[in-house]
């Protein structure tokens, strides 16, 4: 089980902020999770086809799209900051 | 140190603790972003701004900030840092974010707060969202944002 | 504004004044200088400050900043600059010299606060003269301040 | 005449902070003002010699020693600077 966030555009476009999620067999580095998410989510397709950048961080430390996902991992999806 | 918060923040207080945690300093550099009115992104060039909403991600934003700030000792002879980030609904003309360094000399004061400035804007988990008299909508991130960040890496 | 005094400042006073004239800032930057305890210039190397003597040229000290500051807003897009300079005798952790700019973007506002400061270490005409236990010496020009000045000279 | 200003440690040894001084007709470049003084004042002859940098303003501006003297101008003589 795999606990993912939504933030800022992404998080008003899926109508949810966060889920849950039992990984399948198939499903190990976020690539993998991206295209399961955009599978069996419409919403979560439609934003990953329409949004130029999505970043990615996992237990809260942004990585790229290889990275192995772990058991009880924290995820989350969201735009390019612009705070400051 | 480091505060996320909604409350607004008093400069004279910010700086007079720096003064004190700084002990022997030789310069203090404050920076203090605000709320435009005008922005001058793509979206909703020219109309004026009525309000902005601060999202950001908790406990990633204290770890990513730390890591800036940790960052930024390990470059520059630091005697202290402070960095405030407001969040939730702000007005045009309001504070938004605070960094204040001391050091012994200038030049590093005034490096580690554009660094640490810099890296905020990249890699803090803040997003804004701008509302005007037609238009509700996200801000884009700036190319120019991104640049600055590729100066640092050049050290 | 330029003010040569005698008298201390206080940050959130001319902060606070910085915010109305620039109208809609996005960015302000603050630079206060404070006398060191310790100085690493060569002379009275390690030994405690006890006071510091500040002596300027009266007439050439607003003339030159002015000439500092008109050049600052010839480069950069600035909605409003302040500097003070104290004179006179200070002792260790007193506040003597505040630079504060503002300007639509943060880059400005980093970029014209510190030439600022650049250009009035080596061009304003200001002297310090240090006491300790042992000595009382005219401080000596730094290098790095002629040297800061050769990178603005670059662009 | 001209009037002369001196400051910091250059005062300080001078034992003077101005003086008023007409230019005699040999005298119109700063290097020759400085060639002058050095003459008639032993102690300005001993600044001269044992510091490595001194600098000149006319009317409050910095000028190098060829600068041409002009009748009231208000020369000054001082370190490089230490605020800030």
């Amino acid at each position: 089980m795999i606990q993912i966030h939504y933030f800022a555009s992404i998080r008003e476009r899926l109508e949810a902020d966060q889920e849950q999620l039992t990984l399948p067999d198939h499903v190990s580095s976020i690539d993998e999770l991206i295209k399961h998410l955009a599978t069996i989510n419409p919403k979560f397709s439609a934003v990953v086809n329409s949004t130029s950048k999505i970043l990615v961080a996992v237990n809260q430390t942004v990585v790229d799209r290889s990275y192995k996902l772990s058991e009880n991992d924290e995820v989350a999806f969201f735009p390019p900051m612009t705070g400051g | 140190m480091i505060s996320v918060q909604t409350d607004d923040f008093e400069i004279a207080k910010e700086y007079a603790q720096l003064r004190i945690t700084a002990g022997d300093a030789g310069a203090i550099v404050t920076f203090t972003g605000l709320v435009r009115e005008i922005y001058d992104h793509d979206n909703a060039a020219g109309e004026k701004i009525q309000s902005l909403f601060l999202e950001h991600y908790p406990g990633m934003t204290e770890k990513s900030l730390q890591t800036i700030v940790t960052r930024a000792n390990d470059k520059w002879d630091l005697l202290a840092t402070r960095v405030i980030h407001r969040v939730g609904v702000l007005q045009p003309s309001d504070q938004i974010v605070f960094v204040g360094t001391a050091s012994a000399h200038r030049q590093n004061a005034f490096d580690a707060a554009r660094f640490i400035m810099d890296f905020l804007k990249s890699e803090a988990p803040f997003w804004k969202k701008q509302v005007t008299e037609s238009s509700t909508e996200w801000v884009e991130s700036r190319q120019t944002d991104a640049e600055a960040i590729e100066t640092w890496r050049q050290d």
